[in-house]
Parts: structure tokens; C-alpha cells; sequence
């Protein structure tokens, strides 16, 4: 899979395979292109050329120099993908309550009680119970990114893809942020995919490492060995300037 | 100079009369540039072929193009191709269509201020083109752009004086023929101009009460 | 069509005072912008007042009622002013009194880190306006001044009313003499359009000379100050 | 008039005009009263006869501004212009408000209806007697007056901007008939097959008109009236006449004090 | 001294003294009033009430209730104080050596020729040697932070603030500026006061480290101590959460 924005390259040739149930760590510099992978993945970008598949189905077959459509099937698969943003993108005007069951009733049709009895699990789940009448502008950038973590799985996401879900966040808030994610890892079988800069974390919950550099992955392997005994010179000069300091 | 008291006190009513009238053609164009408006904005965002580019054009060209000389086209020439309509209502669609243009601008921006997260999250989610439009862009949007299409009321208040130049009698033509039939302008014009400050300066100082609202609670 | 190759040299000549009025319309609305705009930022109320006065003044009420009234009012008061005179006035107050805001909004939208990266370099509030606040702000207002200047090319229309003999002026004329409505008036609407479109084209081209970080400005928008206008007014 | 513009003692325009070498005077493009050409030079019955009297008076020429009959009396009194020579009727309240020089020519009023005059309009009484009809008039012009003085209710006017557009209300079916000089509607609709022209209206009232001073200009209203007696004996002035369409002989013996007696 | 914004009291009765050349690190949570510290001392915020001194001159002077004016005194001790910010505030319509020459030659009067001189020292010394011609838009945040560095340097100012200079740099180029600032704690003797996250590098540059909360100081001490052994309850929690992630 390859994908340019005019001349620059973000991503070049791209082949990797996650299998159900893995959690994957994307780590590599700004502007590598981490950002991009997961938005082909969520279907907010397309490759210029190539075949993306979730759980056996397509969702982008591609070729070079045609501009693909948006298709019933990619709808279809969309479905089993959930993302959780750096920004929240929660839905401002509306409850986080709101915010949980909207896309259960409206796209999978779920009668309202039951999303409604759902969701107040999930927000459970994630430490919210107690904000479930506020809007989230009134919550604290740590509680909107649970919020939006429990309107992502109220979808029951085969896939769950995770960009910087901290960075945006107080240093002091990110940790219940990752407090939920690790939950999520180690207590589900979702498979995840998540870009951080948050490498002790990554080291802990993934179960393969995946280092990216200018549209090519450098490395890949279990987090043991890319964080201790790198193979490569960029991983190696990456983690420096990111741990070292 | 010496300022004819008497002579304003007989021109006041009529004035107020016309004051009336100009209000009238404000909310009717205002009526009619907001619905035109959001009719441009949406088809011009739906990117059909021709149809949009047709729509950007009329945007671009009643943009480009005065106020004073539309009302002369549609007053003096539209009844050539069979279209009839006496000065108000000439005046009232020409004014709101010249607005269109100009809401058809605001409505997008705030179609476009809706942060790009939300038309990510909103398809992330799967959410249909309905829920989209209905409950996640327009809400947000046209909220952050009331202030603005105020604002634009405003304006058209003052505009609608142009009017006057197609003879729909509003405030202005009220105020030039009582004028020409007393062969003075000094007064009414005066009243006139004066009245035009007294309800559009408090008219968008409320308005930017409203801005600082809306500012503060999003 | 016969008409109009009669009545060219007649209309183009209306162009032509279109234009002047609206150059010095416009000369005179920056003048304004800046005279107005920056004593409304001032921290004297004796500056600020007068300068608040005038702006909401001029913005609050009809520009014909204005043109109207420095035409027909003012001498009066024993101004006798040329019709291109009060034309030019009129143009140049009014669209100066909004521009007025757009010089002092864009300047206090700078001000916040600006000023304080100025303070904290010792800088004292004049040198600070003349050195860092105005000059920066000046490629921001360009877009905006672009909207006022195109918006005041078409007000310049309005001064037909008051006798100066500008393009609409002169299509009145022709048509009250020949009677072609049609042809003369969908020539001077075409010509109008012409005219706000190579305004906007000179905008573009400044904006681009001008920016501050020239890669984030796309290389071709040649309608976007048509397009962009209004919404600050 | 009610006030001054500058307030202070009154100026001596006919030395200022000598002077300066120009009269700037006030027209209406409505021929054949006032005329602009394609080059843009004032001309028309009432603008040549001012041009020719000035010139007798020691004035070079004529400037002229195109109004519409509403601003003239206003702006002449705001010192915009120091004369109005456009075809504005005498009648009480202008000759109140305005000092007119004797009249330079006499008019009567016709109606300019569709081709055979399907609404059978001729008269003013015709328009009184149905309520239906609805009648355009020149804004500020002598013709509202007449309407006005007739008590013809205000929404059976249309008050338009100038003549053209009049003849255009008619044929848009916004206004059955346009009320208007005789000669006017002839000049505007020599070429027109769809309209025709009521004969004069027996219910106006006779006008005419000729140059308008500002009140406290006596001193030019007085030299231009000397000058104006002398040249209506020269066969110039019945030529002037003649070449846009008037009839000299009934100008001949009627004076401005008649005419401004003309109710409105 | 004291500050409040309306019933938030933000500096709560704070006293404490930094002596010539100490290096402090300021530490503490989100809102605990740290940049409101730095901004009072570059008078770019007053104090309710209390006194400021710098280098034995009066910067503030406030009672209680009464709202003070600038004076020439003032002005003259601020001459001694520069600052640097989180979001860099360079003039964008000056090229890099403009900003820096800027302030000595229309402040300080110094001719252009001997500030220029000095200005491209200053960038050599912080590796920008390469851009002195270039506006700031054109670079990348940590050049531009480095350039904004410089230019408080050219003022040669006996104290040095710095708010967290590198919060809003992508994490790959905050190194290039933590170097700058480690070699200007190390190489000159400057008094610098500055608020960080990186707690690392706080604890490797720091003669003191204070953390503070609510507008107090809650423990203030030499690095090792507070980072490996902190006294209070709240540093431990705070250094906890901003640590073990
Ligand atoms: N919409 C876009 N248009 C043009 N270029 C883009 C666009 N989106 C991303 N890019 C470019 O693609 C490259 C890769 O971007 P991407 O966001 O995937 O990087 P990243 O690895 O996520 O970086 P970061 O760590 O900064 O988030 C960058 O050079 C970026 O500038
Ligand atoms: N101009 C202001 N008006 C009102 N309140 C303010 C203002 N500036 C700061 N505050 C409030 O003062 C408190 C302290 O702010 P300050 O910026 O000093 O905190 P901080 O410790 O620097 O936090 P951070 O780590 O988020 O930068 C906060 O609660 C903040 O909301
Ligand atoms: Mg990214
Ligand atoms: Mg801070």
C-alpha cells in the first residue's frame, strides 16, 4: 500500500499484516506517516494504491492513478473499526451520554434502553458514571479522552486504533488515560493499534512494536527487543532523543 | 443654519411611517436571503458538476456587481421578460437575493468551522448522512454564525435605502419626498439619518453582547 | 449593440470617474482605517472617544443617507463641498469606519503574545505599535481591506444619486435618452463585475507579495476577495 | 426659503458667474425640455434659451447636472447649482420657494396610455371616477401636484424616478397611463408603436415654466428678466422654440405671476 | 505576595528567594500558578499585593487593594529580566537576525552594526548560524524556540525565565533546545528560573527544584531530594503520576 500527497512519499509500499487480538505499538518521528496509516485504516484517507483488508473483508483495493469511491462494502467493514482520536473530537452540543449511544441507535439501530444501558457500563468501565449528564466541555482532557474511548467501544469494534491518545492531554492527566487503554488490553481480545510517544507504555501493553520511518517500517518486533536491543541505527538514534532526556 | 422645528414635527410621523415600511423590507429580505442563502451553501458543498459551479458563479457575480444597479436591472428590465412585481416586492427579492450571496458565504464558513474532528468522529462512527447534517454539523454551525447573520441584518437595514432609488417608499424615499415637496432636505434627511443610528448602534451592540456569549460558552 | 458602440466614449468616461472616485475613495477610507482604528486603541479617552463616536456613526447609518446629506445638508452649515468631494467623502468615511475596526481587531488579535514577547524585551508601548504590532498586522488586514475596497468600488454607484456623473450616472442618461434598457444596463453590470474582479486580482496579487509566511498562501485566488467579504461587517 | 446655506449675506451670483465665465445649472434629460447628448453637452429648449440669455448677460456658458425633478429646488437652495432650467412647472409653492424668471414656454398635459387607450383614460376625472387605475407621475414633479391637488388617492400613483421609466410602468402593466407634458411623451414616444398620447388634459391646469433663481439671487433674476424680455422680440427665441417643437405664440402675453397661481 | 483572579487565589502569601545564578526548576500540576509566578516577575502581570525585588532593585511594590502603575523604575529593572515563552511570540515579520537585533539596538541603543555582530554569535552559539536570514515561519519550532532564546540573550539580562520552553515542540526536537538551555545553565552564570515537565532534565540542570501547588510552594529542595525522596504526600503523587507512565 502506498499513499503521496503530491511529492512527498508518506507512505511507500507499505505491507504489514496485525492479526486478530494483537495489540501493535506504532512508535517513529514526526511526520512519518503513523498518523496516516490509521486513517487509511478508518477509511478518513485513501491509498493511492493498494489492498487493505479487516477481518477478511476489503475495505481499499486500489489501483494506482484512480481515485477510489466510497463503496457499500467499505461502509459495511468500516463498521468493525473504532477510533479514538489525539484531539477527543467528542460532540460538543451533546451529553457524553449523548455522545456514547448516538452511533449505537442510529448505525447498528439499537433500541435506545438498551444503548442507554450499555453505555452507562461503558462510562462505568472508564470512571465517568458520574459525568454522564455533563457536556464535554465541562470535563477535564483526560475524562473527554475516556469519553471518547467509551463511544468507540459502544460500537463493539473488532479494531480499535488509538493516535496519540495522550498527547494532547496534562502530564498529570495521562495517566488515567492509559489506565483505561491497559484495561482494555489486557482484559479484552480487541485487537489494537495504537501510535504513542508513550514508550514505557507501549514497552508494557503491546504485543509487537512496529518502528516507522519516512513511509517504510525500519523494524518490527516484540517490544522486549526493539526498546532493549534495537536492530537498527534510526531506532536506536529515535529512542535516544526520545527517552534520553 | 436654523433648524425648522415646526417643519420636523410634521414630517416625524410620516418618517416613522417609512421607518415601518423599511423594517418590513429588512425582515422580508432577511427572510429570503437566509433560506436562498442555505439552498447555495449546501448545493455549492454538494460539488454536483455544473449545477455547483452555476451556484459559485451566481454567488461570485452578485458579489461583484452594485446593489443599486441590480435593483435597476430587476426593476427596469425583468417586466421585459414577462416578470411583473411593483416596487416593494422588486425590492424586497432583489435586496434578499443580493444577501444570498453574502449568507450563502457565512452559512459555509460555519459549515466549515465545525472542527475537521467532527466530520472524522462522525464517520468513524458510521453515522448516516442525516445524523451528520441534522445533529453533528448544523447544529454547531449555524450556532457559531449567528452573530454573524445578525450582523448582516444590520446591514441590510441600512442597504434597504437604496431601495428608495426604485421608489419603494421606506424611510429614505419618505424622508427625500417630503423633502422635495418642501424643497428642504436639510431636516428630514437629518431625522432620517439619525434614526438609522438610533436602531442600528443599539441593534449591534446586542449583537456583540451575543458574540461574547456565544464566545465564551463554547 | 448600436447603442452601446454610440454611447461608449460617453459610458467609458463614467468608468473612468468610477474609478478615480473609487481610488480616492479608498486612499481616503485607509487613511481613516488608521486614523480611527488606532485611536480607538489608544489609552487616552481623549483619542479614543471622538474616534469611537465617528465609527459607530458612520458604520450605523446608510451610506446614501450620508452621501444625501453631505450633498444636500452640509451646506447648510456652510460647507459647500464639490459633488466628488462629498462623493469621495462619503465613500471614504463610511468604508473607512469599518476598516477602522478591522485595523484595531487585527491589531489587538496580535497583540496578546506579541506584546508580551515586546514587553519582555524592554520595549516601550509606542516603539512596540510602531515596530512589531503594525507592521505585522498589515498582511493580515490585507484580505479584508481588499473586501472594503470592492465593496466601496460598488457603494461608488450610489453617488449617481448625488450627481456625479460616474458610470451608473451615465447608463441613467443613455437609457432615459434611447430608451435601450436592456442593452445598457446589462453592459454596466457586466462592467461592475469586471471591475470588482481585477480589484480582487490586485488584492490577491498584494496578499501574496506581502504575506508574512508565503507558503501558506495557495498561488492563485483570484476571486477570493469577492468571495471573502462581509462578515466583518 | 426657510433657511440659507452659509448663513450669511446673500452672495452676489450674477457677478460670481461673470466672473467664473459659467452658470451651473440643473436639467433633467427630458427632452425636449432638457436634453443630454451622447458627448455629454446640456441642451434642450430651456437650456438653449438660458445658454443665449447668459451669454447676453456676459456669462460664457452653461454647466449642467442631470437631477431628478425632486432634488432641484433643494439642491438650488443648498447652492448646488445656482439656476434651474428643466421644464419645472410653475405652481404655487415652488413659485414660493424659487423666484422664476417670466416664461420661456406653455405647456399642456397628456396622458401616454397603451396603443387605443384600452382603459379610456383622459381626463383626471376619469382617473377619480375608477379606482383601479393607477397613474405614473414623475417624483417631485408637476404632475404629482396635479394628482395631488385632485385628491387622486396615493396608491393610485406611481411615483417614478424619471421619464422613461414612466413609459416603462406603463408597458410593465404597473401603471395603466403615464401623466406627463404633451411634448415630453411626444419626444419619448416617436418611435413607439405600442403606445399612443391622450389629447391635452382638459382638467390640468395650463403650465409653464422657465428659469428658477434662488430667492435672494433678485439681483440675477431681475438682469435675466431684462435680458429675456428683449430677446423673446429676436426671431432667435421663437426658433429655439420651434426646433424643439413649441409653439412661440402661446407664450407671447402670459407672465409667471399667472402661471404661479397654478394651484399644488 | 499575592495574586487572585477574582476568587481564585492563585499565589497564596508566596516567599521565597532565588540567589545570582541559582538555577531553579519550578514543578507542580496544572493552574498551581506557576507561569503566573514567571509573568508577575516579567511584569507582564501584577501582584495583588507583596514586594519584588531583582538583584536588590524593587520590580513590584503593591499593598493590598491598591492597583499599580508602571514606573521608570520599574522599567529599568525589567532590563535585567528576560523570558522566554511555550509558544516561542517571535516577530514573524523580521528575519531571524531582525528579531534578535531588534530590542539592543531600539531599546538598549546599541549601534546596529555591534548588535548584529552579537547577534550572530548568540546564533551561532545556539546552531542557527545557518538561518540568520530566514523569517520564522520558515523553521521548525525548536529553531524557533532557539531564536527566541538568542533574542532574550541579546538583552544580556541577569535573569533568565522560561515557560516551559518546550511543551509545544514535537518530542524529536525538544532535545536541540534542552541542549541550548544545558549550556547556558552549565557555561554562564545567569539566574534562571524555570517551569518544566521534563523532569529529567530538571533534575540534571537544577541547583533547587520547587514544586508547588495551589498557589503555594509545597516542598522546594536540591533535585536528588525531591525527586528520589520527597517529603510531601503531593510531590510524591504528582511525581508519580508525571513519572511512572
Ligand atoms: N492532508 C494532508 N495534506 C498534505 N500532507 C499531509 C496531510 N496529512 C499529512 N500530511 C503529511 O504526511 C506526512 C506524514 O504525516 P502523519 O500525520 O502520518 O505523520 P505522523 O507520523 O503521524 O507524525 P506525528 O508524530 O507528528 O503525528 C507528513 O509529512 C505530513 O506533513
Ligand atoms: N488572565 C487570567 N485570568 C483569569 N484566570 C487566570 C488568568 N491567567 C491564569 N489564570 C488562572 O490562574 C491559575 C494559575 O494559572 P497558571 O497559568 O499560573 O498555572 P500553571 O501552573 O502555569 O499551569 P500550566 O501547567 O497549565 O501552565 C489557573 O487556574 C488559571 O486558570
Ligand atoms: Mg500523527
Ligand atoms: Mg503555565
Amino acid at each position: 500500500m502506498s499513499k503521496a500527497w503530491g511529492e512527498n512519499h508518506v507512505l511507500r509500499g507499505l505491507d504489514f499484516e496485525v492479526r486478530a487480538g494483537e495489540k501493535v505499538s506504532i512508535i517513529g518521528p514526526s511526520g512519518s506517516g503513523k498518523t496516516t496509516i490509521l486513517r487509511i485504516l478508518m477509511t478518513l484517507e485513501y491509498p493511492d494504491e493498494g489492498i487493505v483488508t479487516v477481518g477478511g473483508d476489503p475495505l481499499w483495493d486500489v489501483k494506482r492513478g484512480s481515485k477510489p469511491r466510497e463503496t457499500k462494502q467499505m461502509r459495511e467493514t468500516r463498521k468493525k473499526v473504532g477510533m479514538v482520536f489525539q484531539q477527543f473530537n467528542l460532540f460538543p452540543h451533546m451529553t457524553v451520554l449523548e455522545n456514547v449511544i448516538e452511533a449505537p441507535v442510529h448505525v447498528l439501530g439499537m433500541p435506545k434502553a438498551e444503548a442507554k444501558e450499555r453505555a452507562v457500563e461503558l462510562l462505568e468501565m472508564v470512571g465517568l458514571q458520574a459525568h454522564i449528564g455533563h457536556r464535554p466541555p465541562q470535563l477535564s482532557g483526560g475524562q473527554q479522552q475516556r469519553v471518547a474511548i467509551a463511544r468507540a467501544l459502544a460500537m463493539r469494534p473488532r479494531v480499535m486504533l488509538f493516535d496519540e491518545p495522550t498527547s494532547a492531554l496534562d502530564p498529570e492527566l495521562i495517566g488515567e488515560v492509559l489506565g483505561v487503554i491497559r484495561e482494555l488490553a489486557t482484559t479484552t481480545d480487541m485487537t489494537m493499534l495504537m501510535v504513542t510517544h508513550e514508550m514505557r507504555f507501549a514497552q508494557e501493553i503491546s504485543d509487537r512494536v512496529v518502528m516507522f520511518d519516512k513511509g517504510v517500517v525500519v523494524e518490527k518486533g516484540p517490544p522486549e527487543e526493539i526498546f532493549t536491543n534495537p536492530s537498527h541505527e534510526r531506532t536506536r538514534s529515535f529512542l535516544r532523543a526520545v527517552l534520553e532526556r | 443654519m436654523t433648524w425648522d422645528f415646526e417643519y420636523t414635527l410634521e414630517f416625524l410621523p410620516l418618517v416613522l411611517r417609512g421607518l415601518v415600511v423599511t423594517v418590513q423590507v429588512t425582515l422580508l429580505g432577511m427572510a429570503i436571503a437566509l433560506v436562498v442563502g442555505l439552498f447555495v451553501a449546501v448545493v455549492r458543498r454538494l460539488k454536483i458538476p455544473v449545477i455547483s459551479q452555476i451556484f459559485s458563479f451566481y454567488v461570485l457575480f452578485v458579489r461583484g456587481t452594485p446593489l443599486l444597479v441590480q435593483l435597476y436591472v430587476a426593476y427596469y428590465i425583468l417586466p421585459d421578460f414577462g416578470i411583473q412585481a411593483n416596487a416593494f416586492v422588486t425590492g424586497v427579492i432583489v435586496i434578499g437575493l443580493n444577501y444570498s450571496s453574502y449568507t450563502a458565504e457565512v452559512y459555509r464558513s460555519g459549515i466549515e468551522g465545525v472542527a475537521v474532528g467532527q466530520w472524522e468522529a462522525a464517520k468513524a462512527l458510521s453515522l448516516p448522512p442525516s445524523r451528520l447534517w441534522g445533529q453533528i454539523i448544523l447544529p454547531q454551525g449555524i450556532r457559531a454564525i449567528i452573530p454573524i447573520l445578525g450582523n448582516y441584518l444590520i446591514q441590510m437595514f441600512k442597504d434597504s435605502a437604496v431601495l428608495s432609488a426604485i421608489t419603494v417608499v421606506e424611510m429614505m424615499q419618505v424622508a427625500l419626498s417630503f423633502g422635495n415637496s418642501n424643497y428642504q432636505y436639510l431636516e428630514p434627511l437629518t431625522v432620517a439619518g439619525l434614526l438609522y443610528v438610533a436602531i442600528s448602534y443599539p441593534a449591534s451592540a446586542l449583537i456583540r453582547v451575543l458574540e461574547r456569549r456565544f464566545a465564551t460558552t463554547q | 449593440m448600436s447603442t452601446i458602440i454610440e454611447y461608449a466614449p460617453f459610458l467609458l468616461q463614467g468608468v473612468g470617474i468610477t474609478i478615480l472616485v473609487s481610488f480616492l475613495g479608498c486612499v481616503l477610507a485607509v487613511i481613516t482605517a488608521f486614523v480611527a482604528g488606532l485611536m480607538r486603541l489608544s489609552s487616552h479617552r481623549i483619542l479614543r472617544w471622538p474616534a469611537a463616536v465617528f465609527v459607530e456613526f458612520f458604520r450605523g447609518s446608510s451610506m446614501l443617507v450620508q452621501m444625501f446629506w453631505l450633498f444636500y445638508a452640509l451646506p447648510f452649515f456652510g460647507i459647500q463641498l464639490q459633488p466628488i468631494t462629498a462623493a469621495v467623502i462619503a465613500l471614504g468615511f463610511n468604508e473607512g469606519a469599518y476598516a477602522a475596526e478591522i485595523v484595531r481587531g487585527t491589531i489587538l488579535s496580535r497583540a496578546k503574545g506579541q506584546t508580551e514577547a515586546a514587553i519582555a524585551l524592554g520595549m516601550r508601548p509606542g516603539l512596540r505599535m510602531r515596530r512589531i504590532l503594525i507592521p505585522q498586522s498589515i498582511p493580515a488586514m490585507l484580505p479584508n481591506f481588499g473586501n472594503i475596497f470592492v465593496d466601496l468600488l460598488k457603494n461608488s454607484s450610489l453617488v449617481s444619486l448625488v450627481t456625479v456623473s460616474e458610470l451608473t450616472f451615465r447608463a441613467q442618461q443613455a437609457r432615459t435618452t434611447t430608451g435601450d434598457t436592456v442593452e445598457i444596463f446589462l453592459t454596466i453590470l457586466v462592467v461592475y463585475f469586471i471591475l470588482s474582479w481585477l480589484l480582487s486580482l490586485l488584492m490577491a496579487w498584494l496578499e501574496r507579495r506581502f504575506a508574512l509566511d508565503r507558503r501558506k498562501i495557495p498561488k492563485i485566488r483570484p476571486l477570493k476577495s469577492i468571495l471573502g467579504g462581509g462578515a466583518v461587517r | 426659503s426657510k433657511v440659507e446655506p452659509g448663513g450669511g449675506a446673500a452672495p452676489d451670483t450674477l457677478a460670481k458667474a461673470k466672473e467664473q465665465g459659467y452658470l451651473r445649472v440643473a436639467i433633467a434629460n427630458e427632452p425636449p425640455y432638457t436634453k443630454v447628448e451622447a458627448d455629454g453637452t446640456v441642451t434642450g429648449v430651456e437650456p438653449d434659451i438660458l445658454a443665449a440669455v447668459a451669454k447676453k448677460l456676459g456669462i460664457k456658458e452653461i454647466q449642467g447636472t442631470t437631477v431628478t425633478y425632486d432634488s432641484m429646488i433643494p439642491g438650488l437652495n443648498a447652492n448646488r447649482w445656482d439656476v434651474i432650467a428643466a421644464g419645472l412647472f410653475m405652481k404655487q409653492s415652488r413659485c414660493e420657494a424659487v423666484a422664476y424668471a417670466e416664461p420661456v414656454i406653455v405647456s399642456t398635459e397628456s396622458f401616454g396610455v397603451p396603443k387605443g387607450n384600452p382603459k379610456k383614460i383622459t381626463t383626471v376625472a376619469d382617473v377619480l371616477a375608477n379606482k383601479d387605475l393607477k397613474i405614473a407621475v414623475l417624483t417631485g414633479g408637476f404632475e404629482e401636484g396635479i394628482l395631488k391637488t385632485a385628491k387622486v388617492p396615493t396608491d393610485q400613483q406611481v411615483v417614478v424616478k424619471d421619464a422613461r421609466s414612466g413609459i416603462e410602468a406603463v408597458k410593465a402593466k404597473r401603471a395603466d397611463a403615464f401623466l406627463l407634458p404633451t411634448l415630453s411623451l411626444e419626444d419619448l414616444l416617436k418611435d413607439d408603436k405600442d403606445m399612443e398620447i391622450t389629447e391635452p388634459v382638459e382638467d390640468a391646469p395650463k403650465t409653464g415654466s422657465s428659469a428658477a433663481f434662488r430667492k435672494d439671487d433678485t439681483k440675477l433674476q431681475e438682469a435675466y428678466n431684462a435680458e429675456l424680455k428683449k430677446f423673446k422680440e429676436t426671431g432667435e427665441f421663437d426658433e429655439i422654440l420651434k426646433k424643439w417643437g413649441f409653439d412661440p405664440t402661446v407664450v407671447k402675453g402670459v407672465t409667471a405671476e399667472e402661471l404661479c397661481k397654478n394651484p399644488g
